[in-house]
């Protein structure tokens, strides 16, 4: 599985980002490399939600920090309105920043502490406040409104609010200048679930009045699917299978997407809770598996797999799988 | 009921601190018949720990108890002192949730599962080592002989979770707590884990009590299951009933706040508003109150106690959801556009 | 140096320097008239001899330590000559009653029509590597102490610079001085006077190191040494005078800088041995039971001197100026504590030296404005505010110093701005040497024949590079006098002259003269016949010379 | 470890190299040596002197040797007249061969000065340290156990009060009660035998090791604070381990971190003595000969203990270094 | 479906974190001790340096309330002038040691890659120069002015705070709100300045205060050494060793335990005023 290949890129005016043959490497030690992300490709249109999910470990933060560049990448584009982010350094980099904004796991470790809320949402503004003219009180009532923290509380600290309020304001924050991608780091999973439910909600609720490009990491498989339009599961640093969401729950094609959606407490009904029995331990991305990064603990393993790296092919309409035997699955419907 | 092998009756526990006492539990009362998995679910701080931690004798000294604690037709609480030693740890054991700090970063795996065998069984250094590689085998830890002699650090996540297991279950525990084994797992490794202790609680006719705050894990896994609010248990009953026949108001939310993966993208979810409240000097009332549309003024003023079938199907509320007093005391509420707790319902809304 | 606790002055270092001679007592073995009275309890009396213990160890405290302990490289003071004492002899040393006799030599002569003296060695005299002493030894240690730059300071100016000293034969030499002396053997009891092998003084010469390990005659052989810390000796089995003269097995010299507490320890019986000039200490050995105490403020004076070749004390208003306003009351009181009583001049009025006219101004503010305005008026360079100023320097760290320097400033603060400079002890000589300083605190004089003195009083010493005279007053008439004294045996002319010097010194205001010096042993009950000890031939030993004493004599009594 | 070990010794070497370097230039630049190797005469002007501006000694008072040819074979010697860079470029490579140079003050070798002060300073610190954990460990365990109840809160602030002491304002303490006044003690070094020493280093012990009791003991219990909230010590409880068990057997090695960081870091600081202990209690280590040089400018002295404290400290920082990784198997991998 | 217009929540019990009263006894301590040594020049005390303000080593009474020393001198009122010094000493050092070691740990912390290596290495080549040898080759070399003993133990607090100052910037920028503000386009001077300064700087707060307790103590150990400030400056630490003369200990304790119990009280606030202060200040990040 876990393939390459820039087949799922789409051909669309809409296409807001690019990321192509992303390749990120971080060093360990004196001579050993953890290979991160390794040539993964996809697209975000305009509008849409792009989900991300993967088993801890598999490169899905490290695809999100790429795109904004808290990373530095090895190879690959990452293109944004006719510039590659992946080349770009010094201020013409920070200049593009507004318009990519993140929303972090922890949303406590998120805010600083020693900082008063309204700082912390006019961070934005007040960097770029002499560029854009736009920094004004008002704004920021706007946003603390919108976001659900009542403006009275702009002068408390991070630490006087429970994790949904920080995560809310760390959504604030984010929506101060205006971004066109909003990318959210496992936004849910540091939540109770009664609060994951209202912050879920805010993030499509803003999306809808702001505009927004999202893209949505989480290992939560009913969380991504819930917010996503189109999902990229990934394992090991490569991605898998990607699609629109209905279709990938629907007909998963790929034996590793597949063992996700049967080893979830409430199985899918589309596959078969057997096929969650994956053996073995996840490899080190340190030295991964040659060939599919999936086969030593695939299911249909043959030697094609140990030998040769799956490339992603189209499997119908939108829906895209990195496997030599990609399971066969009823056109239903 | 012939087989209860637990029984806890009005459990109280309280934490006086600098800022004033945390009243963690509020009476709990649950029984636990001999090889039963029951189920405890619940938001962050409702006191799924703090419960797990009396019955296992592990909370600090400050903390004020109340209530009784039968387990095998004794009280926990008033062992005697030479029985002390080979109680915990023998018949009833713990696993926490996280794999990676349960087990001591310094000392071999091995060692740490040996100890508990020469400790409790007297077990010499070489039977117990053995005795460990025994037990690491039986959680399905693959070269178990090899796996003895590494430290924890040197483990993934889920075969230390296994080991930490193997560590439990040593001594041929009678019950077992797991408080979120699975937690700080993927879902792949999750499944595992929860096979292999429905498989040792099968084989082993060992009772359990798993804690999680995945309402899907106790769904699937658990034979009862108790949702747990403010430090006490709202609502108990078998799996099913719960789940399909909920009754009270915040399991009701609670079902309904997560994302199912049968649902279609984009469903729109139906959140749970307000936090937990404070666990610091409560005020007389329903904890979850201010938080439920189906609050009405009696809700202020008094807690509602345990109801329903006893035994069956029992719940804590005025205003049951699904029963008529619910759905009148909703529509109630809605009518006025708001709750006497101060929430907001906007109009239209109602009972789907 | 300075006042007492670092023990720093070369003034007391070199006591033993000047020589010459002359007078009648040629070759007498048992020369001089009482000079100076010993101030030593007398002995007990008549100590059964069989009653004497032999054996035991005696552990001396000393307040300071010196760089090292060759007498030809070295500079001496206090705690050097107490363990310099114990492992070397000198030529000649003083009796009871302040005359010298010969020790290690047999005889000291006139020539006859010259300025020389011979002197004659005992035979037979081994040193402790061995090796037997003799002429060749004496040269070599004579040429070294000329040569060393500072050493020869005080040799230098009483030789030619030719022919100084001549082997006579095995165990005879000549010194041929300048001008006549009537008392050159006292030149040689102090560290002029002590003798080491020539092939130690040759490899010493070499190796630095062996400084630390001289190779003398001496009762008592080196066992070990750690500077700053310990030394121990024990006795010397091929002693000359016969190891059976010789009572103590071992002596351990420990440096305690704080006296006080060794006295503490002597009482409470961790010490035998004490021996300081500091008040605190003497206070405490004096109230301590079990203490016994021998005292001597006859061995020098505690005063501060003046530079008198540089501004401002160059001029003798500004000098006068800080005589009058010199607090020595407050310092005999604080400083001193009782212990030692205000010093007029060089002498003690117990000796026959002393000028009792001569009378140390201070306290006596009232007399310094008028100088010190005037002074002002016509350097006013020299002055700020109408203060003159000037640089006060002890050697430190030292609280006693510090407290001498704070109390000192705190009476002349109204007429002068002062400096305050605290340095290292060596600097600090240095900057005396070398006239680098404004006023200092310093200690000096006091031997036991004031024939000694003279090389800190000529003119001789006074120019050049380097001096020891350090006040740096020179004064034809007065080396006349001083000359004159050192040629006769007349003793009265003698008391009469230094009568003279002692007025001539307390008119150039170049020295303030605060108290004499108490250099006090405080020795346990079981420490026995300190003074009482005899010398060659029989001669009891001066007691207490300045805090330093012989100890082959002593022993331990139970 | 081999690379471990390389890298440890190679930054060894580096910090050598920076402090003696430092040492050295600050030494040479703003000290002048030859005053201490001629003395006085190091202030003769010599070129004044050969052009008959003033006059040498050896004129006035008939001195057989020249103070100027004194002053030029000292400058030869010693290398005074090389510039400074190259004396250090020498320096180091007598170094390399063992030799630290000769004092100037005495003429005896740094090493064989050193060397005799050095067992003493060791010993004063190994008691130090043993006074200072053997109060500490069990009192912070102590606290630790009672956390928050009243034994602990009284620790607490004795060990603040301990703390707050200067440890010189101890030792005056110590030494006037224990020694002036009751003489429980000796009031100085003693090493005539074994014993007698340790008697005599044992105020000194106590003053420097209170403090320190105080640091490791603060440090201790509340790391074991921190460990006895983690999951592996509550599995422990569970397992049914009685508390002493635990403590000892579990919570102890995972707390010893900030312990042997900081032991490591004190007792680097202890391997030249403490100065000011030493100088109160007048014991003759390491500190105080340091002191002793640097007050009487003895350059090839102070450089010395500056070399042996240096070494001694990263040594030491080395030891605890593979302490670590013994207290923690993690670090032993990675 | 309920819409539901969620209240902003706050805590009901707002943890009110109090300094405490001993923080307050601490404070007012110090503050005395402050003012006294403001004031000194001007308070009806007898002159520090007069010789005989009172006989030699009395001890405490009306006239002299700390007693007198071997010179007659007013304790009291030494101590009090000790106290100027003392404390600038402290001050000064602290200040150094912040603004010199706090710049460069935060540098080394930020910048990481050969930045941090080279100071890391000065930081621990400092430390491996014991303290006092350090302070002993400044002070012998250079004068022992008011502003060299000061430079000297500001120098030696250098690499301690130093190395503070970067283990905290490390830990906070790796946090997440500072990754957010490079999101959000901040430069690295502003992410410095603006969200790692005010975390690590209120640690600092605190640990200046702890510092200056150890440079006042620093002091009295240069004086031991006879290192402190030199000529007739009054400081506590020339005070305490003056006092401690083994003579005067045994029969005029007053002398030295006075400026000791001065100096310990002084200390033990600031420790404990630096200790009440860093746990004030360290925010509790899980309200819930
Ligand atoms: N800064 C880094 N240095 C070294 N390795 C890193 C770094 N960041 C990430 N990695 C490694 O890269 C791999 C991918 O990490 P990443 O954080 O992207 O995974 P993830 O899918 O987000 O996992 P999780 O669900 O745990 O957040 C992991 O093996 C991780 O250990
Ligand atoms: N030792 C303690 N001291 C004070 N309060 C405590 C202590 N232990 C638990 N509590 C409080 O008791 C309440 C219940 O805690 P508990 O750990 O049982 O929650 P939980 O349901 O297990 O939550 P989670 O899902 O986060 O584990 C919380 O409010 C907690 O803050
Ligand atoms: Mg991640
Ligand atoms: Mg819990």
């Amino acid at each position: 599985m876990a393939g390459t290949g820039r087949a799922p890129l789409r051909d669309r005016p809409d296409i807001l980002v690019r990321v192509e043959d992303l390749t990120v490497e971080f060093p360990v030690g004196r001579h050993e490399v953890v290979h991160a992300v390794s040539g993964i490709s996809f697209d975000v249109a305009e509008g849409e939600t792009l989900g991300i999910v993967g088993e801890s470990g598999c490169g899905k933060s490290t695809v999100a920090r790429s795109i904004i560049r808290l990373n530095t990448i090895k190879s690959g584009h990452v293109i944004y309105h006719d510039k590659d982010l992946a080349t770009l350094e010094g201020e013409d980099l920070r200049r593009v920043r507004p318009d990519l904004q993140m929303i972090f796991q922890d949303p406590i470790s998120s805010l600083n502490p020693r900082r008063r809320v309204r700082a912390v949402i006019s961070e934005g503004l007040s960097i770029w406040g002499d560029d854009k003219g736009v920094w004004s009180q008002d704004r920021i009532e706007e946003l603390m409104v919108a976001v659900g923290i009542d403006p009275e509380f702009g002068e408390r600290r991070a630490h006087q609010f429970s994790g949904g309020q920080c995560q809310r304001i760390g959504i604030a924050r984010a929506l101060a200048l205006d971004p066109k991608v909003l990318i959210c780091d496992e936004p849910v999973s540091a939540l109770d679930v009664s609060v994951q439910a209202q912050i879920l909600n805010l993030l499509e609720e803003m999306k809808s009045r702001y505009g927004l490009t999202l893209m949505f990491i989480s290992h939560d498989l009913s969380v991504v699917k819930n917010v996503s339009d189109r999902i990229i599961v990934m394992y090991l640093g490569k991605a898998c299978e990607i699609g629109t969401a209905d279709e990938l729950y629907e007909r998963p094609r790929h034996p590793y997407t597949r063992a996700l959606l049967a080893s979830i407490p409430e199985p899918a009904t589309t596959v078969d809770v057997a096929e969650g029995n994956i053996t073995g331990e996840l490899p080190s991305p340190i030295n991964p598996p040659r060939g599919c990064r999936f086969h030593t603990r695939c299911q249909h393993v043959t030697d094609i797999c140990r030998a040769e790296e799956p490339q992603m092919v189209a499997v119908g309409g939108d829906h895209f799988v990195a496997c030599h035997h990609p399971v066969e699955v009823a056109l239903a419907l | 009921m012939a087989d209860t092998q637990l029984s806890v009756t009005d459990l109280q526990v309280r934490f006086p601190t600098d800022r004033g006492v945390v009243e963690a539990l509020n009476g709990v009362s649950f029984d636990l018949e001999k090889g039963q998995m029951l189920g405890i679910v619940g938001e962050s701080g409702s006191g799924k720990s703090v419960t797990a931690k009396t019955l296992m004798n592990l909370l600090p000294r400050t903390a004020e108890i109340d209530g009784e604690v039968i387990f095998e037709g004794e009280d926990v609480r008033a062992v005697a002192r030479e029985r002390r030693k080979h109680f915990w740890g023998v018949k009833m054991t713990m696993v926490f949730q996280d794999p990676m700090t349960s087990l001591n970063p310094v000392k071999r795996c091995g060692e740490q599962i040996a100890e508990t065998l020469r400790y409790h069984l007297g077990h010499g250094r070489k039977m117990a080592l053995r005795g460990a590689t025994d037990l690491l085998g039986q959680v399905g830890v693959p070269e178990p002989a090899k796996r003895v002699h590494q430290y924890p650090h040197e483990l993934s996540g889920g075969l230390r979770q296994r080991v930490v297991i193997a560590m439990a279950l040593a001594c041929e525990p009678s019950l077992l707590i797991a408080d979120e084994p699975t937690t700080a797992v993927d879902v792949t490794v999750q499944k595992h884990i929860l096979d292999l202790l429905d498989r040792l609680r099968r084989e082993r006719e060992m009772s359990m009590i798993l804690i999680t705050h995945d309402l899907g894990v106790a769904r699937g896994r658990c034979d009862d299951v108790a949702v747990m609010y403010a430090g006490r248990i709202v609502e108990r009953s078998a799996t099913e009933t719960l789940f399909n026949e909920s009754r009270h108001p915040y399991t009701d939310a609670l079902l309904r706040s997560i994302p199912h993966i049968d649902q279609p993208s984009h469903t729109r979810l139906d959140p749970i508003p307000g936090r937990p409240p404070e666990m610091i000097n409560p005020p007389v009332r329903c904890a979850y109150a201010p938080r439920c549309r189906h609050a009405r003024e009696d809700c202020l003023t008094s807690i509602p106690t345990m109801g329903g079938v006893t035994g069956v199907h029992e719940f804590a509320c005025h205003h049951p959801a699904n029963t008529d007093r619910g759905d009148a005391a909703l529509a109630a509420n809605v009518a006025v556009g708001v709750t006497p707790a101060g929430l907001h319902l906007t109009a239209g809304a109602g009972s789907e | 140096g300075g006042g007492d606790d670092d023990n720093s002055g070369p003034s007391e270092t070199d006591d033993s320097a000047g020589d010459d001679s002359d007078g009648d007592d040629t070759g007498d073995d048992d020369a001089g008239t009482a000079v100076t009275p010993t101030v030593a309890p007398v002995p007990e009396e008549d100590v059964d001899p069989d009653a004497i213990v032999t054996g035991g160890t005696l552990r001396v405290a000393l307040e300071a330590e010196s760089d090292g302990l060759n007498p030809v490289a070295n500079n001496f003071a206090q705690s050097a000559y107490m363990v310099g004492f114990a492992l070397m002899e000198p030529l000649a040393y003083y009796d009871e009653a302040g005359n010298w006799f010969p020790w290690l030599a047999e005889s000291f002569t006139r020539v006859e029509g010259t300025n020389s003296w011979q002197i004659k060695l005992r035979e037979g005299i081994l040193f402790h590597d061995g090796s037997e002493l003799d002429a060749d030894d004496l040269v070599a240690g004579f040429e070294a102490q000329l040569a060393d730059p500072v050493i020869s300071l005080a040799v230098g100016p009483s030789y030619p610079a030719e022919n100084a000293v001549e082997k006579l034969d095995t165990y005879t030499v000549q010194f041929n001085l300048i001008r006549p002396s009537a008392h050159f053997p006292t030149a040689v009891t102090a560290q002029l006077g002590m003798v080491v092998s020539s092939e130690y003084i040759a490899a010493a010469a070499a190796d630095a190191s062996l400084n630390q390990s001289p190779v003398g005659t001496g009762p008592f052989r080196l066992v070990s040494r750690t500077q700053d810390d310990v030394t121990i000796v024990e006795r010397n089995p091929d002693y000359w005078r016969g190891a059976d003269t010789v009572h103590l097995d071992r002596v351990e010299f420990h440096v305690h800088t704080d006296t006080a507490v060794a006295a503490d320890l002597v009482a409470a019986g961790d010490l035998d041995v004490v021996i300081s000039s500091n008040a605190d200490a003497i206070l405490t050995m004096r109230e301590a039971d079990g203490v016994v105490t021998i005292e001597n403020l006859l061995g020098a004076e505690n005063d501060i001197m003046l530079n008198t070749r540089a501004v401002p004390f160059d001029d003798i208003r500004a000098r006068q100026a800080l005589t009058f306003s010199a607090d020595r009351e407050s310092y005999a009181a604080l400083i001193s504590q009782g212990t030692s009583p205000l010093a007029d001049s060089m002498f003690h009025p117990d000796l026959i030296w002393n000028n009792p006219a001569v009378v140390q101004e201070g306290n006596q503010p009232e007399l310094a404005q008028p100088l010190v305005d005037a002074y002002c008026a016509d350097l006013a360079e020299n002055c700020s505010d109408g203060k003159i100023n000037m640089e006060l320097q002890y050697s430190g760290p030292s609280v006693l110093q510090t407290r001498i320097a704070d109390l000192l400033s705190a009476g002349w603060e109204p007429f002068f701005n002062i400096t305050i400079e605290e340095l290292p002890q060596d600097q600090h000589i240095v900057d005396v040497i070398t006239g680098a300083y404004n006023v200092v605190t310093w200690r000096q004089f006091g031997a036991v024949d004031p024939v000694t003195e003279v090389i800190w009083l000529e003119c001789a010493t006074a120019e050049g590079f380097l001096t020891i005279n350090w006040v740096r007053v020179c004064d034809e008439d007065r080396d006349a006098l001083l000359f004159e004294q050192r040629a006769t045996a007349d003793l009265d002319r003698r008391v009469e002259i230094w009568h003279e010097i002692q007025q001539s010194i307390h008119d150039t205001y170049s020295y303030i003269f605060m108290t004499h010096a108490n250099w006090t042993m405080g020795l346990s009950e079981s420490v026995r016949n300190i003074c009482g000890q005899e010398g060659p031939d029989g001669v009891v030993l001066f007691c207490n010379n300045g805090g330093v004493t012989f100890l082959h004599g002593v022993w331990l009594s139970e | 470890m081999t690379r471990f070990m390389i890298n440890k010794v190679a930054q060894l070497l580096l910090v050598l190299l920076a402090v003696t370097f430092l040492s050295f230039s600050a030494l040479n630049l703003l000290g002048d040596p030859l005053f201490n190797v001629v003395g006085p005469l190091a202030e003769l002007d010599c070129d004044a002197v050969e052009a008959g501006l003033i006059e040498d000694t050896t004129t006035t008072l008939n001195n057989q040797v020249g103070d100027c040819e004194i002053v030029a074979e000292a400058r030869a010697v010693y290398r005074l007249d090389e510039p400074v860079m190259k004396r250090y470029v020498l320096w180091l490579g007598d170094l390399i061969s063992g030799d630290l140079g000769t004092s100037f003050k005495n003429d005896l070798p740094v090493t064989e000065i050193l060397k005799d002060k050095f067992p003493v300073s060791i010993m004063l610190m190994v008691m130090a340290e043993i006074v200072a954990l053997g109060l500490a460990i069990p009192l912070g365990i102590y606290a630790a156990y009672r956390a928050n109840h009243r034994a602990d809160r009284i620790l607490s602030v004795g060990s603040f009060g301990v703390l707050s002491i200067p440890n010189f304002a101890l030792g005056v303490i110590l030494l006037y009660l224990f020694a002036l006044k009751w003489q429980i003690f000796p009031a100085t070094h003693d090493d005539s035998s074994f014993f007698a020493e340790m008697k005599s280093l044992s105020l000194p012990a106590i003053t420097l090791g209170a403090g320190l009791a105080a640091t490791y003991q603060r440090l201790l219990r509340t790391d074991l604070l921190t460990t006895l909230q983690e999951d592996f010590v509550h599995m422990a409880r569970a397992k049914g381990m009685t508390d002493s068990h635990i403590m000892w057997r579990h919570a102890l090695r995972p707390s010893l971190f900030s312990i042997i960081t900081v032991f490591g870091v004190n007792t680097g600081a202890l391997i030249g003595g403490s100065l000011v202990v030493e100088q109160i209690f007048s014991i003759p280590g390491v500190g105080r000969e340091l002191v002793q040089a640097v007050i009487r400018d003895d350059f090839p002295v102070v450089l010395g203990g500056v070399v042996v404290i240096a070494s001694g400290f990263v040594v030491i920082n080395f030891v605890v270094d593979l302490l670590y990784s013994w207290l923690d198997p993690r670090v032993r991998t990675t | 479906m309920t819409e539901i217009i969620e209240t902003p929540q706050v805590p009901e019990v707002v943890p009110k974190k109090v300094l405490g009263v001993a923080f307050w006894v601490a404070i007012g301590w110090l503050f005395i001790v402050s003012l006294i040594a403001l004031l000194a020049p001007v308070l009806p005390i007898d002159d520090p340096g007069e010789i005989g303000a009172g006989g030699p080593r009395e001890g405490p009474s009306w006239a002299n309330w700390f007693g007198t020393d071997a010179l007659g001198r007013d304790v009291f009122s030494r101590t009090a002038w000790g106290a100027r010094i003392s404390l600038v000493v402290g001050l000064l050092a602290i200040t150094l040691g912040i603004v010199v070691g706090g710049s460069l740990g935060m540098i080394a912390g930020f910048f990481r890659g050969w930045i941090d290596h080279v100071i890391s290495f000065v930081f621990f080549t400092l430390l491996s120069f014991p303290a006092l040898v350090l302070a002993l080759l400044i002070t012998a070399t250079f004068d022992r002015s008011l502003r060299t003993v000061s430079l000297t133990l500001g120098v030696l607090a250098i690499a301690p705070v130093g190395r503070l100052a970067r283990a905290s910037t490390l830990v906070f920028a790796e946090r997440e709100f500072v990754q957010a503000a490079r999101v959000l386009g901040a430069k690295s001077r502003r992410i410095i300045v603006k969200e790692l300064l005010p975390n690590v700087l209120i640690p600092m707060g605190a640990l200046s205060l702890l510092g200056m307790g150890i440079a006042i103590v620093a002091e009295g150990g240069l004086a031991f050494l006879g290192l402190s400030v030199e000529g007739d400056a009054i400081s506590w630490g020339k005070s305490i060793v003056d006092g401690s003369q083994s003579r005067d200990l045994q029969n005029n304790p007053n002398v030295a335990m006075f400026p000791i119990g001065v100096m310990f009280l002084t200390v033990l606030s600031l420790n404990f005023a630096g200790d009440r202060v860093r746990e004030y200040f360290d925010v509790k990040e899980s309200a819930f």
